[in-house]
């Protein structure tokens, strides 16, 4: 396939899906957590941008209260809530060095190569384009389970939460052109929920532990001492 | 008629068993260059002791007084199983080898209980002897006699003789297992030298005499003829089932004769031999005992795998 | 009529064991009778004062307590009838209850085994209602309440009841497990000691596993059968694998319930803990229903019987019977050495049915046929005697607060009458003449025997070789109950308790006893009533009798032919008391020789006291050097040592504990392993929670690689 | 149909009234109240499935076929006990100062956020609705977790919260890509309707069904508390109040593996190979053995029975993989009986926590002798749920290992393995609580046992026979997912 063959839309649905895969690295890569959140903020403002894309495109007007949805809960109300989190607790100057950064990098690398790999035989049925989709969503998802896996912070473990679910409304809008509205409407909900929740756990982690590294949350294990 | 001449035989068995007791010792004696008591020495004993006020412990339960009386019928009953003239007895249809083997077993059993009944040292220790040594003799006669009843398809004693007999003469390597194992059993449950010695009361050694320590007059009568009895009966045993010759297998009284005639010699001829060996030998260590019934076993055993494959293999 | 009666043995064991649980509603009980006399039955005083004096806070618990022991003694009643019915009428009952899985109701199947077996129960367990109010009576209520020991004594032997009637694969589990679980209960019944509970877990754990095997071994049958009925099952074709695959799992099964080395180690220790009487049903009663079930998957189910079982089932027993009975005597404690021996005596029937397979599978049914006679008849005679022997060592406890033979002697001046059943109990299991022990021994001697119509030479060489170990248990059994005998009734007291010992006052306590031990005796001298009804079972079971019927004369005893071997024990009880007779009158005709009483002689020594006699580990030191290598002993002696120098010994103290081999080598392992394995699980679980979205990750990762 | 939204419906005005109601009233027995109409509801609606067969309403949103009918039942059933149970063990919580009155408020509210979710879960077919609930029934339990406020109730909320949400995540995408491949086939407005999928399964993209179920599969699985996605399910139990525990383990873990089973009905249909199958046999058995494994070293009593959840569940999933009309017949029956004993268990096992004020089990000593009907319930539902007779978890054991005898002997030996470690696992720990002498100082506490007796009572009566309506509603769910009868 070629870029050059197909739509606008299409075009424009690739360009966001690497956009897309770009903010999922660099947050990856991120270890000042305010720039963390930043990025995450952008990467939802990027769906926000394709859902409007792909609600004008087919004439799908649900999928612009997805948008609407979007852009308030992911790019302003969840990075202002974690914004003033980590304001609050004072750790945005802290630098929270990943230890193998570099391998880091390279398994994330590897992992959207992974998601092309895994999505492969799929081929067969479907255009290419929704491959592509598909593949970087998967990665998205991928690359957020690995951001949690390697920071430390509860901050980091919202925004790479965030940042999967970001990777499946992409996946949802793209490759099947939005779910239906009541399952839109649920998980929009269900994601207000979560936010309010974790800022609920913030504090109460907050003042439990003094602190927000999860590393620290490990009183309840099965290991002999 | 058959059920008079088995009763006999019994009545018979019982009346020569202190004869053959006071032929053994008669030989020994005059082995060891010593001046011999008379034959019939034993029977004055047993007259003696059976008109003696008997004395028994103040602990004694009623068991103690019983016991005699159960194990001098239990050897007695023994006895009218093994043919001693005659083969073909209604007795040993009643009751085969293993129900004698059984009897035996029973007069043990009393007997050890009543060696515990009166509450010494000695006694237990008696007991706890004679179980032990008993435990392991038992079952090597038992596999000797199985020689002689897998070989004879019958576990009667009386068929079984009466197959040997008419088997003529033929040379079985089973029953020359069996018979070592048989003889050496019967050296152990009659307690002779080398495992016990009648004759001592050192508490060292002494096994059969430690249980009965405390019986006296005619109890002690009782338990001393059964001994002697079971002394004869294993020397019947070895004489009747290795050397059936001479046995009688009709009621013809003529026979019958003939038969009391070659068990009497075959009988004198094994306490010799018993006597001989008695001389030579020296008593071994309790703990000894094990290994030669444990030989003993074996023995049985090889007998009765020798006969299955040797002898009945197809 | 037979089915109803069979029915109602196990209605009435439930309703027993309901019955049980009211013990607590006394005063809804008074309401309830105060409601229904003033309202419903006006003007019967007399039964009204009855039922008030019964229910007054008084009497109410003795009351109750009887009342449940009289429908436990009903049920064996009934149980005992239906199986007698069915075996004298040599027929084959089935039905079906509306129980169990929507597709497959409860099949029962009541035949003769099941009825032979039912007898066993019906007589075990009416001996133990006989007994058991009396033996529960010492129980106070707060810490052990009767509420449980009713309940699961009434759930036990309604399990054993149902695994016997139980014709499909599912039932048969259920009441299986009904049994075990019930008899659990009972064995935790005084929880207060932590060995207690240890047993209790043990048990229970050995019976989880080996009931899993069993089911896997229906399972195998079910997978080549369409249904879990045993008619199912029966018709399945399976490949020699499959079906001796099948066997050595009901083998591990029925063989853990039973208690065959080396998986016989809950035995020992559970059975001694319960309380008497339900150690009496468990070791009685409980382990023949291991045998049945074996029996039953064996001759029934499995189609083709392999000579290559025989010998697994030959070597195995003669493993425990010779282990059984050497454990035995090294102990101390009096219902551990019978639960041992009890080991011993599941050995020997399960040598007898090697045996009889053997026979099945050369093709030689008649002779397999005396086989199962002498395994059936064993079982039998096990049953009445452990039984006995059991409910005397609760006897014994119940009036000496004691189990170490150690710390009893000389009772028999003071229990003459427990002593008698005692000594009819051990005479029994030490197979001596005149017994049924010796008769079931004598039988499987004979079976033994036959080894001459085989063709292979391993087998023929291998069964007398098991024979000889079989006439050597019986001799080490003979010692050990000279031991048991002699060191607790025998002698003089050893302790303060024994010495204040006396009989016991409620003489159904030694009713219970005495019916068994008047069994024992009864079978033991007409040895054809038994056998005339096993005969009919294995003539259903394996399709063939005895060789000669005439074995069933009730003078004669000739399973095979005349010719081959015979026993009289009528005869034998006549001519033994002709003779003991005649001494005794020979002997006693003259009158000076009347008895003296003196002092114990002892060479002279006196000063006689209780501690010089032969302890339990004095007796039984021979046995220990001869068979050293058999026990794990751990024999200690320590000497205080004083005076100048340290140089005189003061003081000797003498430890010996014997153990068994199977839990170093066997069973710590295996906990050992496990615990190893789950502290090595636990690590996954390290409380940090990025790991633990490692693991989500890997997990995910790999799934996908795995699927494209 | 009416009954289906009643059964919603009730719940929904549930969380509004606690949520505005006055925290003085007797929030317990109101609790009580609306979990017993809607068990009314959820009894006629059953009766409607027993007459009409299966209910699909009119907007195809909602599906009650015999497969979830007596789930719904079920839920119900042990919300109502629970509730049962949970009224005066909250108060006594309240009363040792351990609750304020808010939180008891938010307990009520989100007890009925949460039975509203299972109840979504249940009845919809909608599979993007079955997700949206399922999140929400995370979301409603997660303060639950923490209502203690400890730092262990704090960590294992978070936990939970985090490890749930993340693999809910992949069954969201594991959806989206059911949804892709039904998109192709069909209309996008119907293609997330399960019923309409479900008869369309054969034209499904077989690929893109298998990579959407292994999605799914660890998506609910992590909520099904799978090996090695189980790690947040001991301590949510554990640190949670004890009803809470009840639910979670006799319901929540219930209704995952019911979608992971609709999801697999699909994807089955699709593929013909026994992709899913295997994947499910792979997952149930490392549960199922870690699971018992993990039970020896318990030192929390909560936390050893919600590891029995685990290494039943784990049981279930295989037995479900192993398909066949026996395997899936005994995994239905076993999420019966394991719900109703293990939220029974819970149920005492909270009471002995509260006699021996804490759940280290070193500490909860001679039960027996100190409240006889906890110590006995205890013992018995312990002993129910290792799968001794005539309780129903035999029932489903013995076919479950017949079947798997069945299919694949070879695992066979591993199951009997498993079924001993975690009796033996599981029993070490009892006796000695439920046995022996009362410790010092260890009083009964006020209890209302009935829930536990109900609860076993049922379990044993399904062990020894299955009434004739859910034996019909197991057998014609076992067509519907096997695709054949059980014998």
């Amino acid at each position: 396939m070629n870029i050059e063959q197909t739509d606008f839309y299409t075009q424009a649905i690739l360009s966001m899906a690497a956009l897309i895969g770009l903010t999922s690295f660099l947050m990856l890569g991120q270890s000042r957590l305010l720039r963390l959140i930043f990025v995450f903020a952008l990467q939802g403002f990027l769906l926000t941008l394709t859902t409007s894309l792909a609600a004008h495109s087919l004439h799908n007007p649900h999928l612009y209260i997805s948008a609407a949805l979007t852009l308030i809960l992911k790019v302003i109300f969840i990075p202002w809530m974690l914004r003033r989190e980590v304001l609050h607790m004072n750790i945005h100057r802290d630098v929270q060095t990943l230890k193998n950064k570099t391998f880091i990098m390279l398994g994330g690398a590897s992992l959207m190569v992974f998601s092309y790999y895994v999505l492969h035989p799929i081929v067969q049925t479907t255009a290419p384009v929704m491959l592509n989709a598909l593949a970087v969503s998967l990665s998205v998802v991928l690359l957020g389970m690995l951001l949690m896996i390697s920071h430390r912070q509860a901050v980091a473990h919202v925004v790479g939460f965030m940042s999967i679910e970001n990777g499946l409304f992409f996946a949802a809008i793209v490759a099947t052109k939005g779910m239906p509205m009541v399952v839109e409407l649920g998980i929009a909900f269900d994601v207000l929920v979560a936010a309010v929740l974790f800022g609920i756990f913030f504090l109460h982690i907050r003042s439990s532990i003094d602190s927000l590294d999860v590393d620290l949350l490990n009183r309840l294990n099965e290991i002999e001492k | 008629m058959n059920w008079l001449i088995a009763i006999l035989q019994g009545a018979l068995f019982i009346a020569l068993a202190p004869l053959l007791a006071g032929w053994l010792k008669y030989c020994k004696c005059r082995l060891q260059n010593r001046k011999a008591p008379s034959l019939l020495q034993p029977y004055r004993d047993l007259i003696k002791l059976s008109n003696k006020k008997p004395v028994v412990s103040d602990h004694a339960s009623w068991l103690f007084i019983t016991a005699p009386y159960l194990i001098f019928s239990a050897t007695a009953l023994a006895a009218t199983v093994v043919p001693l003239v005659v083969v073909d007895l209604p007795t040993s249809a009643s009751a085969d080898v293993i129900v004698m083997v059984g009897f035996f077993a029973f007069a043990r059993f009393f007997l050890a209980l009543a060696g515990l009944d009166i509450g010494t040292a000695f006694g237990g220790m008696g007991s706890s002897r004679e179980m032990t040594i008993s435990s392991l003799a038992e079952p090597a006669m038992l596999m000797a006699i199985f020689t002689l009843t897998m070989t004879a398809s019958t576990t009667n004693l009386s068929g079984a003789i009466a197959h040997v007999l008419n088997e003529g003469l033929v040379l079985r390597p089973s029953f020359v297992f069996a018979l070592f194992a048989l003889i050496l059993v019967a050296v152990a449950e009659t307690g002779r030298i080398p495992v016990d010695n009648p004759a001592t009361h050192l508490e060292l050694t002494m096994i059969h005499e430690a249980m009965i320590l405390e019986y006296s007059g005619r109890y002690l009568a009782l338990i001393e003829w059964a001994s002697q009895l079971k002394l004869m009966l294993y020397g019947v045993l070895i004489a009747n089932i290795f050397f059936p010759w001479g046995i009688s297998e009709t009621l013809n009284p003529k026979d019958l004769g003939y038969g009391l005639v070659a068990i009497l010699g075959k009988l004198a001829l094994l306490a010799i031999f018993l006597a001989i060996a008695e001389t030579l030998v020296a008593k071994m260590r309790l703990f000894r005992v094990q290994e030669y019934l444990s030989f003993a076993y074996l023995l049985g055993l090889l007998g009765m795998l020798s006969h299955i494959i040797l002898e009945a293999s197809r | 009529m037979i089915l109803f009666s069979a029915y109602l043995a196990v209605l009435l064991s439930f309703a027993s064991g309901l019955l049980a649980l009211i013990i607590k509603q006394r005063q809804l009980l008074q309401s309830l009778s105060n409601y229904s006399f003033n309202n419903l039955f006006k003007n019967q005083f007399q039964q009204q004062a009855w039922v008030d004096k019964n229910l007054e806070i008084k009497h109410f618990p003795a009351f109750l307590r009887q009342a449940v022991f009289i429908l436990l003694g009903l049920s064996g009643l009934f149980a005992v009838i239906a199986g007698l019915g069915v075996l004298l009428s040599n027929q084959v009952i089935t039905d079906q209850i509306p129980l169990g899985l929507p597709w497959l109701p409860w099949h029962i199947r009541f035949d003769c085994l099941s009825g032979f077996f039912f007898l066993i129960i019906g007589i075990g367990v009416f001996a133990v209602s006989l007994y058991g109010p009396g033996y529960v009576r010492s129980y106070k209520e707060e810490q052990h309440p009767f509420a449980s020991l009713g309940l699961f004594t009434g759930l036990f032997v309604a399990g054993m009841l149902l695994v016997l009637l139980a014709d499909d694969a599912f039932m048969f589990m259920i009441a299986w497990e009904l049994m075990s679980v019930a008899s659990y209960f009972l064995v935790a019944f005084q929880h207060e000691h932590a060995a207690n509970r240890r047993a209790a877990f043990l048990y229970l754990l050995m019976a989880e596993v080996g009931a899993l095997a069993i089911i896997l071994a229906f399972g195998v049958l079910a997978s080549f059968a369409d249904g879990f009925t045993f008619d199912a099952l029966r018709e399945s074709k399976l490949s020699v694998t499959w079906s001796s695959i099948a066997f050595i799992l009901a083998l591990l099964g029925f063989g853990m319930k039973a208690g065959i080395a080396p998986i016989h180690v809950w035995l020992p220790e559970a059975h001694p803990v319960a309380p008497s009487h339900i150690s009496a049903l468990m070791s009685g009663v409980m382990l023949k229903v291991a045998i049945y079930g074996l029996i039953r998957f064996c001759f029934d189910l499995l189609s083709e019987v392999q000579w290559q079982w025989g010998v697994v089932l030959i070597i195995l027993g003669t493993i425990s019977a010779l282990a059984g009975i050497l454990y035995a005597m090294m102990q101390p404690n009096l219902k551990r050495l019978l639960a041992y021996s009890s080991v011993e005596n599941i050995g020997i029937i399960f040598m007898v049915l090697g045996l009889t397979m053997i026979f099945m599978a050369t093709g030689h049914p008649q002779l397999a046929a005396l086989g199962l006679l002498a395994a059936l008849f064993h079982a039998f005679n096990h049953a009445l005697f452990k039984n006995l022997l059991f409910l005397g060592a609760g006897i014994l406890q119940h009036q000496t607060h004691e189990l170490n033979i150690d710390m009893m002697g000389g009772l028999i001046k003071k229990m003459p009458q427990t002593s008698l059943l005692f000594l009819v109990g051990c005479m029994s299991i030490s197979s001596l003449p005149l017994f049924n022990g010796f008769v079931s021994e004598w039988l499987a001697f004979q079976t033994a025997l036959q080894v001459d119509v085989l063709d292979n030479g391993v087998l023929r060489s291998l069964i007398p070789v098991a024979a000889a170990a079989l006439a050597l248990t019986a001799a080490l059994a003979a010692a050990c109950f000279v031991k048991v005998f002699g060191l607790i009734f025998l002698g003089q007291p050893r302790s303060h308790h024994s010495e204040k010992a006396h009989e016991v006052q409620n003489k159904f306590m030694l009713a219970g006893p005495a019916l068994l031990a008047g069994l024992c005796f009864f079978v033991g001298i007409f040895p054809s009533t038994i056998i005339h009804l096993i005969n009919n079972a294995s003539g259903q079971l394996l399709g063939q009798t005895l060789p000669n019927n005439n074995a069933l004369s009730w003078l004669w005893l000739a399973p095979v032919s005349a010719q081959q071997a015979s026993y009289s024990p009528p005869l034998v009880l006549i001519a033994a008391l002709i003779a003991a007779g005649i001494c005794y009158g020979y002997f006693r005709r003259n009158p000076l020789t009347t008895v003296r009483r003196a002092e114990t002689w002892d060479c002279g020594f006196g000063g006689l006291t209780p501690r010089m006699q032969y302890t339990s580990s004095a007796f039984t030191m021979p046995f220990r050097r001869i068979f050293e290598k058999v026990w794990i002993i751990d024999e200690q002696i320590h000497k205080d040592m004083k005076g100048a120098m340290n140089q005189d010994v003061s003081a000797v103290h003498y430890q010996l504990q014997v153990h068994d081999h199977s839990w170093p080598h066997i069973y710590a392992p295996i906990a050992q392993g496990v615990n190893d394995l789950a502290r090595q699980v636990g690590r996954i679980q390290t409380g940090n929670i990025r790991t633990y979205l490692g693991y989500s990750f890997t997990t995910l990762v790999l799934l996908l690689w795995l699927i494209s | 149909m009416i009954a289906a939204y009643l059964v919603l419906l009730i719940p929904l005005i549930g969380i509004i009234f606690f949520a505005v109601a006055d925290s003085k009233s007797d929030m317990g027995k109101i609790n009580v109240y609306f979990n017993a109409i809607c068990l009314l509801a959820t009894l006629w609606l059953a009766i409607n499935v027993l007459n009409q067969g299966t209910i699909l309403s009119t907007s195809k949103a909602f599906l009650v076929d015999p497969f979830n009918v007596y789930l719904i039942v079920l839920t119900a059933f042990i919300g109502l006990t629970t509730s049962i149970f949970s009224a005066p063990y909250m108060a006594h919580e309240k009363e040792i100062g351990k609750l304020t009155d808010r939180r008891l408020k938010l307990y009520y509210t989100m007890y009925q956020g949460f039975m509203l979710a299972m109840y979504l879960v249940l009845t919809t077919n909608n599979l993007g609705i079955m997700w949206v609930a399922m999140e929400g029934a995370t979301l409603a339990t997660v303060l639950l977790v923490s209502l203690y406020r400890t730092p262990e109730s704090i960590e294992a909320a978070w936990k939970y919260f985090i490890l749930c949400g993340v693999g809910i995540a992949q069954a969201l995408f594991g959806t989206i890509l059911l949804y892709y491949a039904a998109m192709q086939i069909g209309d996008g407005s119907n293609a997330l309707l399960w019923s309409v999928l479900y008869t369309n399964a054969q034209q499904l993209n077989p690929e893109i069904l298998e990579i959407a179920f292994v999605f799914l599969l660890i998506g609910y699985g992590t909520k099904i508390g799978l090996v090695p996605l189980h790690n947040w399910l001991p301590d949510a139990h554990s640190e949670g109040p004890t009803p809470m525990s009840a639910v979670l383990s006799g319901l929540l873990l219930n209704d995952a593996l019911y979608a992971v089973v609709r999801n697999k009905m699909l994807v089955d249909g699709a593929t013909h190979s026994n992709i899913a199958g295997y994947l499910m046999m792979g997952f149930g058995l490392l549960s199922f053995l870690v699971g018992a494994l993990f039970l020896h070293r318990q030192k929390d009593i909560k936390r050893l029975f919600s590891y029995s959840s685990i290494e039943h569940m784990g049981m279930m999933t295989f037995a479900f993989g192993i398909g066949g009309s026996l395997a899936t017949y005994a995994a239905l029956l076993h999420m019966t009986v394991h719900s109703l004993t293990k939220s029974a268990i819970f149920v005492t096992v909270g009471h002995a926590a509260q006699i021996a004020g804490t759940q280290r089990i070193e500490k909860i000593r001679g039960l027996i002798r100190t409240q006889p009907q906890v110590g006995w319930g205890l013992l018995i539902g312990t002993l129910a749920i290792a799968g001794f007779p005539p309780f129903g978890v035999f029932t489903s054991e013995f076919l479950v290992l017949l079947a798997t005898m069945h299919s694949y002997p070879w695992l066979a030996p591993l199951v009997l393995l498993g079924i001993g470690i975690a009796f033996a696992g599981l029993f070490r720990h009892i006796q000695p609580i439920v046995y022996g002498e009362k410790p010092e100082g260890q009083l009964p506490v006020k209890a209302n046992l009935w829930p536990v007796i109900i609860h076993l009572g049922l379990v044993l009566w399904l062990g020894l026979s299955i009434p004739g309506f859910l034996a019909h509603w197991f057998s014609q769910a076992t067509v519907l997912i096997s695709g054949s009868a059980p014998l």
